[in-house]
């Protein structure tokens, strides 16, 4: 019963996600063709809202996934997540729109 | 006959449990049954002195040729009777001799087992028979000869006397089959049916060399003669009946046996005079310097044996049956000689004739024999000794070589100082140890001395005693025809006594000066080390320095040569083999060549690279799980899924254990110079051209039909629609089963390679 | 079609040997381990695409099986790594 | 014939995008950047071969085999680049130079055994 | 050290790999698969969970000790070919009896081939899981 | 391509008896390795290639539509890749001993137990 | 019905099972080797009778027909091998149950070694060439396991050089099962034997060589027998002992069997190879022998001297002389395995199988030295021992050939091994034991090991005394190997 109700939103996501995924592997497939470097890599912090284990592991996975941007650790108290970024514009941008757009997503279809 | 020599076996098996039973008297005990053993060989005589010969045969290994064939005939005969009835007396001797030696039974056991072979030896009647009783007489003579183990030099003596013999054993092997070969039989008596057959054919003189061979080793026939006075390392009694009475006989029985099929030749007088001259020569003259007891009676033993040999190698029916009256006379003389040598060192401690004197006194019944014997030896009337020298001057005139009259008159004259020395020297003249220490010793020890000696003695006044009954039929044996002998003690004045009483007048003279030829050897001694003896050692330093080198050559313990070398050797013959193919057509599957295809190719061959030149394993195990990637993908894109799954699976799985060792696996280390690397890749290349040429090869032929047809067939019949599993688990399941077995097996072998760690040496080995 | 899926292979093979070069350069291990990595996806893909050009839809399987098992080594690769002080060689 | 054309583009994109995430890894400056061009080029690259295989063999097997791949793939290789990129981290691979922040310089407990969140004191 | 995220995932996967394999297993005598195949990915999920975790722990997953697998997987393997040797048929002489429709697999047949097969899966599970454990454990 | 493999092979063989012959123990396994695996080549590649069908019998179909890759060797080749990769997983736990108790990778220390 | 073919794997295979089931419990695991060694033993003697009088026996495993399923095949060469199989597992299990210390026996030795029973019966009993390969992979990896059991480091070292001398041998074994595959298109050695018949001479001549390289590193012939005297003398005696025993005559068995069914198109390439590797082998082996001064490397290379003699006989390719090369390999089979085992004693009560530290054992264990005396004197060919007849047969057969320098070679090697074996005689029992020599148990030995010495040694004294039987069971088991067709016959059920 639950699940249906989230059916749509899941439906919703994955299309989202497909559509992020793309544009990633485009630009870094224009990096990778154009001499010149133009990424501005960062190894950076987010703070998590993300609590249970699953969150944490779906939301690791799909930052991996998505725009330039690799999970590599979470802290002890599963308060940060650390990831390594490819194109950081301003970091405190990158950390916002993480947490809005992929963050509450996620939390949303596991709650 | 077989029951004769298994009775002899047996009690060589019960000797030291009933040595522990009847201890000092098993000596007697066991002389009992040898001496019936004896009595009935007697029994055989008359119907043999008729011109009978005793068979019995009975099968053993038809297959082989070999069967349980006896045949006793008047040659055979006198040997039976001489081992049997000496062999009785030096059972008594040794009783006497070895008295609470630790190993006195086991003696028994040996002498036993030896005089068994040796009465077989001299009936065999099948050649391969004989020749399994000829190795048992030269291993029971090892054991016998190395009595007194714990001393080196006993041991030496008889591993000498047993790679002599034994080789000489070996050629007589050859030789037999040889024999067999050309005769199309191993049983004597077939073969002397058509005696001409072995003289007339190709292969007679390589027969006849293989035979020599072992019978001159066994009789110490220059240039073998040097193992006999190194074997005087056994105990008296051995040396008694070994390397006097019979043992050393046995080469001379085979000349005697074998001279009806291979004598009367060329070849055979000359090499079989020659080496008897020249050992009956060289056996005196190095008699003469002689100190020591045994050895003096051990050189003159050797002339003796030379003596025969050379009598046989003449053939002459006057030479044959001075051969066949000088057998009887030497064992006779030379067996007591040693037992009365044996039993002075037993009571004077010493065998050293310069310090032995005066003994008479304190062994009288041992001198008497002693004189006896030594007056046979010398060849004094009324002495059967002066019967067989007679005999001999006879023959070797008859010779007409002057040159072997010679030769024999020398030796006998060196022959009659070595007997004052042996026989007379040491009873004589003031007694040199203080006599109390010394008595007449026990009956055991002279009663042997005193039967031979008077044997000889009753033989010479009786000659008729021996002559008509057994030398004749001995000499008829060895001649094939039947021959009556006639000894007589008195000839008349002629020749031959001239040379017998000159023979005993010059024979003093050597005595007289015996001291001063010692001196002159003993300058003369650094001839002797360029001697056959010396030979023989250099022979086992060769051997071993050889045995070292080669095994240093191939077995050097470096992984990497033998590695090498195996796949040196398999290239080689690959190589060879495609050769022997002719040519290998190198254009299959050109056509339709794929990038992807040679892509992969190309990154399996430089991944491997990468893993051969990499620095970091770690490095190496990537680019290895490359070439297993690839390999899998080649796999998948020729239609062979579960292998590429399988691939897959595995190789990851090796990755996994890989990674998990590498830290406790050693870091690379780059061994070895450029030029050592050079050559490897250089050998490795060609290998791979060889192994690429085969596969082409191999494609290039397809005889058609293959089995798998039938599994493409027949696969739903089980079951299944994936053939490859079906193979697996039904088609050949048990290649599966096998598998797995192996699976479990390396499971069980890294558990306990991980786990059990090594301990204590103790139950290891 | 059979043109399409000729140029695919093409492509295909020439990221595998790029990844290839990748790991015969390293410079570090994690370099060689991710090229190992990719190499195993790209690997997939051809077996996946050959399914296609050669309809044999069995292949799958093992593109399935890689799937599932050749992060596995990725994983062990790290699991090592971590331990070691740095880089080795 | 149309059946053919959507697999065909779907298989040429894919190997393009695996061909792309050849190209990364080997131009891409340093280990971590490598590591954003194979694991997101490369499954995405898989995924759209994956997707013109089951267009093209459209039974129920297949399109469950193909799920299940890309399943594991999404699952799988996030996890791997975090392994890798975290022992990286540690046996501190250099960064590039154009790495404009590193959030994670001393966070590792000297062990490796704690990664602190550098706000538990709040 | 452990990793959050590869615990949580494991725990997913392990299962899954755990489930895949004895699919393969099953469905081995008719698509690509079989006692090997299976035996192998088994043992990868088991070994996968040890990686994540700690040896101990997959030991405690696997419940029996990997020795046992070997010896009752060889056992089951080798008894599969003896029921023949009652019907006076040879060695390892497969006999069928009836099947099921599986929804995964298809049509799953019985009979001694595939308890051959099983036998097989389960040494080719233990000495992998064997040597992994050992090798693991010799730190 | 059988040429093409057929060289690959004759590579395969050529570089693992190359490693063979170092004197490196862990080579030494590199090389039995790469040997198994061309070895495995080898009998897949002398048995003859097809690209087109797996040996899996279609459903429907009563018998193996020609041509297929010929079965055989398959099922010889898994059964040699298993046993390779047992042996492998031995020799492993060798190397890891013989290194624990020799403390060297080089094979020539190997000798001592041969030269008394 | 044809149940005594698979017999002789199905109980050490079971065997093995149970042992690994037994787990923890050594009293179980030693109670089971036994009883399936005694087992093996009795299936051996009943297959030697069911062909002795049934002729040669064959069954299609799976029901499925020759060529295509894989078929067991005994003749009697076969059936022989079997059932000497069987009385060495005994014996030596018997050894072991004093010779093995708790902890190998904890760690798998009795599974071990029952697979490696296993591995030497198939290999045995096989009628399909990789499936020979199987076989030969189950006896090696027991027997690298077993070599390495213990860890000590001799042991390791002769491991490792063991393991990758096989390790390329069994891949040079594949390398020609592959390139015969793709050229015949079948495994089973009869059908092999029928499609070479009419193929040009050289078509299989590079497998045949591939093989004879193969079988020539197990059977230790030179150039290619470094791995056996660098391993024999490592491991616990009773291991040694079985290797010493079986696993080279397995490279025997399988060089005759391939040589003399599969590839007999060009004997004047390859069996001349083979007297000529022969001799060699001889004479290396019994030089290597010489430069020894412990007991087991001594015996070790005498084991490659002997392997010379045996496939000396397949050379000479004549029935008489495969029938000696038959009669010689039993007869070292139980005559190699006892003195091993008699240095296992030696060791076991002196500590040290070192010629320099023993002696004195004529003098303490006298009943030992004649033990040791009769299988001694039966490998140097001293009559009436088996080994005179071995020999003999031998030389006798040789002589058929036009030259006779193998003859020379194989009777002067028997001097060096009379010579060796007097070595070891006069070293370690006539002489006396030097100063300070301690170590070992003084004690007697123990009656668990001289149980199976005394048998074997009645055993070589039986052959040596009646050796007609041995030899007429090796005749025909020759006649059978000189023609194929009875073979080809029994396992396609038509003539070839
Ligand atoms: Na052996
Ligand atoms: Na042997």
């Amino acid at each position: 019963m639950k699940l249906l109700l989230k059916l749509p939103r899941l439906i919703f996501f994955i299309g989202f996600y497909l559509k992020e995924l793309v544009l990633a592997s485009v630009r870094v497939a224009h990096d990778a063709l154009t001499p010149t470097h133009h990424m501005r890599p960062a190894m950076l912090a987010i703070p998590l809202d993300a609590k249970t284990d699953f969150e944490i592991l779906l939301l690791a996975n799909l930052i991996s996934m998505t725009p330039g941007t690799v999970s590599i650790d979470v802290s002890t108290d599963r308060r940060v997540l650390y990831l390594h970024a490819m194109y950081v514009g301003d970091p405190e941008a990158l950390r916002h729109e993480i947490k809005t757009t992929l963050e509450s997503r996620v939390l949303a279809l596991m709650r | 006959m077989l029951s004769a020599l298994l009775l002899i076996f047996i009690l060589a098996l019960l000797a030291p449990t009933l040595h522990r039973v009847l201890r000092g008297a098993t000596g007697w005990a066991l002389a009992v049954p040898v001496a019936a053993v004896t009595g009935w060989f007697g029994t055989l005589l008359p119907g043999i002195a008729s011109g009978g010969v005793f068979q019995e045969s009975r099968a053993w290994v038809p297959a082989l040729g070999i069967d349980l064939a006896f045949r006793i005939d008047g040659w055979a005969l006198l040997f039976l009777l001489l081992i049997a009835g000496i062999g009785a007396l030096i059972l008594i001797y040794a009783g006497g001799y070895l008295h609470g030696h630790r190993h006195e039974g086991r003696f028994y056991g040996f002498i036993l087992l030896f005089m068994g072979s040796m009465l077989g030896l001299v009936s065999a009647d099948n050649l391969i028979l004989m020749f399994v009783f000829w190795e048992l007489t030269s291993f029971s003579s090892y054991l016998l000869i190395g009595f007194d183990h714990e001393k080196k030099e006993s041991r030496a003596a008889a591993l000498q006397a047993l790679l002599v013999t034994g080789g000489g054993g070996l050629a007589l092997l050859a030789g037999f089959v040889l024999i067999g070969k050309v005769g199309g039989t191993f049983s004597f008596s077939t073969l002397l049916e058509s005696p001409d057959v072995l003289r007339e054919h190709a292969l007679y003189l390589p027969i006849l060399l293989l035979v020599l061979a072992g019978a001159f080793t066994k009789s110490a026939q220059f240039p073998f003669h040097f193992w006999l006075p190194g074997a005087m390392a056994a105990p008296t009694p051995v040396s008694a009946y070994l390397h006097s009475a019979t043992m050393v006989k046995a080469g001379i029985f085979l000349l005697g046996r074998f001279s009806p099929l291979l004598g009367s030749t060329e070849a055979w007088h000359q090499i079989v005079t020659t080496v008897g001259a020249v050992t009956m020569l060289a056996g005196a003259l190095l008699a003469l310097p002689q100190t020591d007891l045994k050895r003096l009676l051990a050189y003159s033993t050797v002339s003796g044996l030379g003596t025969l040999t050379l009598l046989l190698g003449i053939g002459t029916t006057l030479a044959i049956k001075a051969a066949a009256i000088f057998l009887l006379v030497h064992s006779l003389y030379k067996g007591a000689l040693f037992m009365v040598a044996g039993a002075v060192d037993h009571e004077a401690h010493t065998r050293d004739v310069r310090s032995l004197s005066g003994l008479f006194k304190v062994m009288p019944i041992t001198a008497l024999a002693a004189g006896a014997a030594a007056l046979s030896m010398s060849g004094f009337p009324p002495l059967v000794g002066f019967i067989s020298k007679e005999l001999l001057y006879e023959a070797n005139l008859e010779a007409g070589s002057l040159l072997v009259t010679a030769a024999g008159l020398a030796a006998n004259v060196i022959m009659v100082a070595v007997a004052i020395i042996v026989g007379f020297r040491p009873f004589h003249g003031p007694p040199q140890v203080a006599p109390q220490a010394m008595h007449e010793p026990p009956l055991a020890l002279w009663l042997g001395p005193a039967v031979l000696a008077a044997l000889g003695l009753v033989a010479g006044i009786l000659p008729n005693l021996v002559d008509r009954p057994l030398l004749a039929a001995a000499v008829s044996a060895i001649l094939g025809v039947e021959t009556p002998v006639q000894l007589k003690l008195w000839h008349g004045f002629n020749l031959v006594l001239g040379l017998s009483v000159l023979t005993v007048l010059a024979g003093l003279a050597v005595y007289a000066v015996r001291d001063r030829i010692r001196t002159v050897a003993a300058r003369l001694a650094p001839i002797a080390r360029v001697g056959p003896e010396r030979a023989y050692a250099l022979g086992l330093q060769a051997l071993t320095f050889v045995a070292d080198r080669q095994t240093r050559l191939l077995q050097h313990g470096y992984l990497r040569g033998y590695v090498l070398t195996v796949l040196i050797v398999a290239t080689a013959l690959a190589g060879f083999a495609l050769s022997r193919f002719g040519a290998v057509p190198l254009w299959i599957g050109f056509e339709d060549v794929r990038f992807h295809e040679v892509a992969i190719g190309v990154i399996i061959l430089s991944a491997a690279l990468v893993a051969a030149n990499a620095r970091s394993r770690l490095a190496a195990v990537a680019a290895l799980g490359v070439v297993g990637y690839s390999v899998a993908l080649i796999y998948g894109l020729y239609g062979a899924p579960d292998l590429a799954v399988t691939q897959i699976l595995v190789e990851t799985l090796t990755l996994v254990l890989f990674v998990l060792v590498v830290a406790h696996l050693p870091h690379f280390s780059t061994f070895g110079g450029p030029r050592r690397r050079r050559f490897d890749a250089l050998f490795a290349a060609v290998a791979g051209v060889v192994i690429t040429l085969l596969v082409l090869k191999a494609l290039h032929v397809d005889s058609g039909a293959r089995v798998s047809e039938y599994f493409a067939e027949n696969a739903l019949r089980a079951q299944g629609r994936n053939v490859v599993n079906v193979i697996l688990v039904d088609f050949r399941a048990l290649d599966t089963l096998g598998e797995i077995a192996v699976l479990s097996v390396a499971a069980l072998g890294v558990f306990a390679l991980l786990k059990l760690r090594p301990y204590s040496k103790k139950g290891g080995r | 079609m059979n043109v399409i899926l000729t140029i695919v292979f093409i492509l295909l093979a020439a990221a595998l040997l790029l990844a290839f070069v990748r790991l015969a350069r390293g410079p570090s291990l994690p370099d060689r381990v991710i090229a190992l990595d990719l190499m195993s996806l790209i690997i997939a893909g051809m077996i996946a695409a050959y399914v296609v050009w050669m309809r044999q839809p069995v292949l799958l399987d093992a593109v399935t099986v890689m799937a599932v098992i050749s992060f596995f080594g990725t994983v062990a690769f790290a699991r090592y790594l971590e331990r070691r002080p740095t880089d080795e060689e | 014939m149309k059946s053919e054309i959507l697999p065909a583009i779907f298989l040429l994109v894919g190997a393009s995008f695996m061909l792309v995430a050849g190209l990364g890894i080997v131009r891409f400056p340093d280990l971590f950047t490598r590591m954003h061009a194979a694991s997101k080029a490369g499954s995405l690259g898989l995924g759209c071969i994956l997707v013109g295989v089951a267009i093209s063999y459209p039974t129920p097997t297949v399109i469950a085999k193909c799920l299940m791949v890309l399943l594991f793939i999404f699952l799988t290789t996030p996890i791997a680049a975090h392994m890798i990129g975290r022992a990286a981290y540690f046996l501190k691979v250099p960064f590039w130079k154009g790495t404009v922040a590193d959030d994670l310089k001393g966070r590792y407990s000297d062990d490796r055994t704690e990664l602190s969140s550098g706000i538990e004191q709040k | 050290m452990d990793s959050l995220i590869l615990r949580t995932a494991a725990r997913l996967i392990t299962p899954l790999q755990l489930a895949f394999s004895v699919l393969l297993l099953i469905r081995g005598h008719n698509e690509p698969g079989g006692g090997f195949i299976g035996g192998l990915v088994a043992a990868c999920g088991i070994a996968l969970h040890g990686i994540a975790y700690d040896i101990p722990a997959a030991r405690r997953l696997l419940r029996v000790p990997p020795t046992m697998l070997i010896g009752v997987g060889l056992l089951v393997a080798t008894l599969s070919g003896l029921p023949g040797l009652f019907q006076e048929l040879p060695f390892m002489t497969g006999l069928w009896g009836g099947s099921v429709q599986t929804l995964v697999a298809g049509e799953l047949k019985f009979g001694t081939p595939l308890l051959f097969d099983i036998g097989v899966y389960l040494v080719v599970a233990g000495i992998a899981v064997q040597m992994v454990f050992a090798m693991a454990e010799d730190q | 391509m059988e040429t093409t493999l057929a060289i690959v092979i004759g590579g395969l063989y050529a570089i693992s008896f190359y490693l063979m012959l170092r004197r490196s123990m862990v080579k030494l396994i590199f090389g039995l390795m790469l040997f198994s695996q061309a070895v495995n080549l080898l009998i897949f590649t002398a048995a003859g290639l097809t690209r087109a069908q797996a040996p899996i019998i279609p459903d429907g179909a009563a018998a193996l539509p020609a041509p297929y890759a010929d079965p055989l060797p398959q099922a010889l080749i898994l059964t040699a890749i298993v046993i390779s990769f047992g042996m492998l997983a031995f020799t492993l736990a060798l190397t890891r001993r013989a290194h624990s108790t020799l403390q060297t990778d080089d094979l020539d220390q190997l000798g001592r137990s041969e030269r008394p | 019905m044809k149940l005594a073919l698979v017999l002789p794997l199905l109980i050490p295979l079971l065997t093995a099972i149970g042992c690994i089931l037994a787990g923890a419990s050594r009293r179980a695991q030693r109670a089971l080797s036994i009883l399936g060694s005694s087992a093996l033993l009795a299936a051996g003697v009943w297959l030697l009778r069911e062909v002795n009088a049934g002729g040669i026996q064959a069954v299609q495993l799976g029901n499925w027909p020759a060529p295509f399923g894989i078929t067991l095949v005994a003749d009697l060469f076969s059936a022989i091998m079997v059932a000497i199989t069987g009385f060495v597992a005994l014996c030596v299990g018997i050894f072991a149950l004093a010779n093995i210390d708790p902890n190998r026996e904890r760690f798998g030795f009795y599974p071990l070694y029952h697979f490696l029973l296993l591995g030497v019966c198939g290999a045995f009993l096989t009628g399909d060439l990789f499936n020979l390969f199987v076989w030969f992979e189950v006896m090696l990896m027991s027997s690298f396991v077993l070599l390495a059991l213990g860890g000590e480091r001799p042991q390791i070292e002769a491991a490792v050089k063991y393991l990758t001398l096989n390790f390329i041998a069994s891949g040079l074994f594949l390398t020609a099962l592959g390139i015969l595959y793709g050229q015949f298109g079948t495994l089973n050695m009869a059908d092999l034997a029928v499609k070479l018949r009419d193929q040009p001479i050289g078509v299989a001549l590079s497998s045949a060589m591939l093989l004879f390289v193969a079988f020539g590193i197990k059977a230790g012939v030179f150039p290619l027998f470094f791995w056996l005297p660098a391993s024999y003398h490592t491991p616990p005696v009773a291991v040694s002992a079985i290797f010493a025993g079986l696993l080279t005559k397995v490279g025997v068995y399988a060089l005759i069997r391939v040589f003399t069914l599969i590839f007999t198109a060009d004997p004047a390439t390859t069996h001349t190879l083979i007297v000529v590797v022969s001799v060699l082998t001889m004479i290396t082996g019994v030089l290597g022998a010489a430069a020894q001064y412990e007991v087991r490397r001594v015996l070790s290379f005498h084991i490659i001297s002997q392997i010379g003699y045996m496939t000396l006989g397949l050379g000479l390719f004549t029935t008489a002389a495969i029938a000696a090369a038959i009669f010689y390999v039993v007869h070292h089979i139980i005559v190699k395995t006892n003195l091993f085992l008699i240095a296992g004693a030696i060791g076991h009560v002196r500590g040290t199988g070192e010629l320099k530290r023993l002696g004195g054992l004529y003098r303490d264990y006298p009943w030992l030295g004649l033990l040791f005396l009769i299988p001694a004197m039966s490998l140097a060919g001293i009559p009436p021992l088996s080994g005179f007849f071995a020999k003999f047969a031998l030389v006798k057969a040789t002589l058929d050939l036009p030259s006779y320098w193998p003859v020379a070679a194989a009777l002067a090697v028997g001097l060096l091994t009379l010579f060796s074996m007097t070595k070891i005689w006069a070293e370690a029992f006539w002489k006396a034991e030097p100063e300070g020599a301690t170590g070992g148990t003084r004690g007697p030995v123990p009656r668990i090991m001289l149980v199976p010495i005394v048998a074997m040694a009645l055993v070589t004294v039986a052959i040596g005394f009646f050796p007609g039987t041995l030899l007429d069971f090796a005749t025909r088991a020759a006649g059978q190997l000189m023609n194929p067709n009875l073979y080809i016959e029994a396992v396609l059920g038509r003539a070839g």
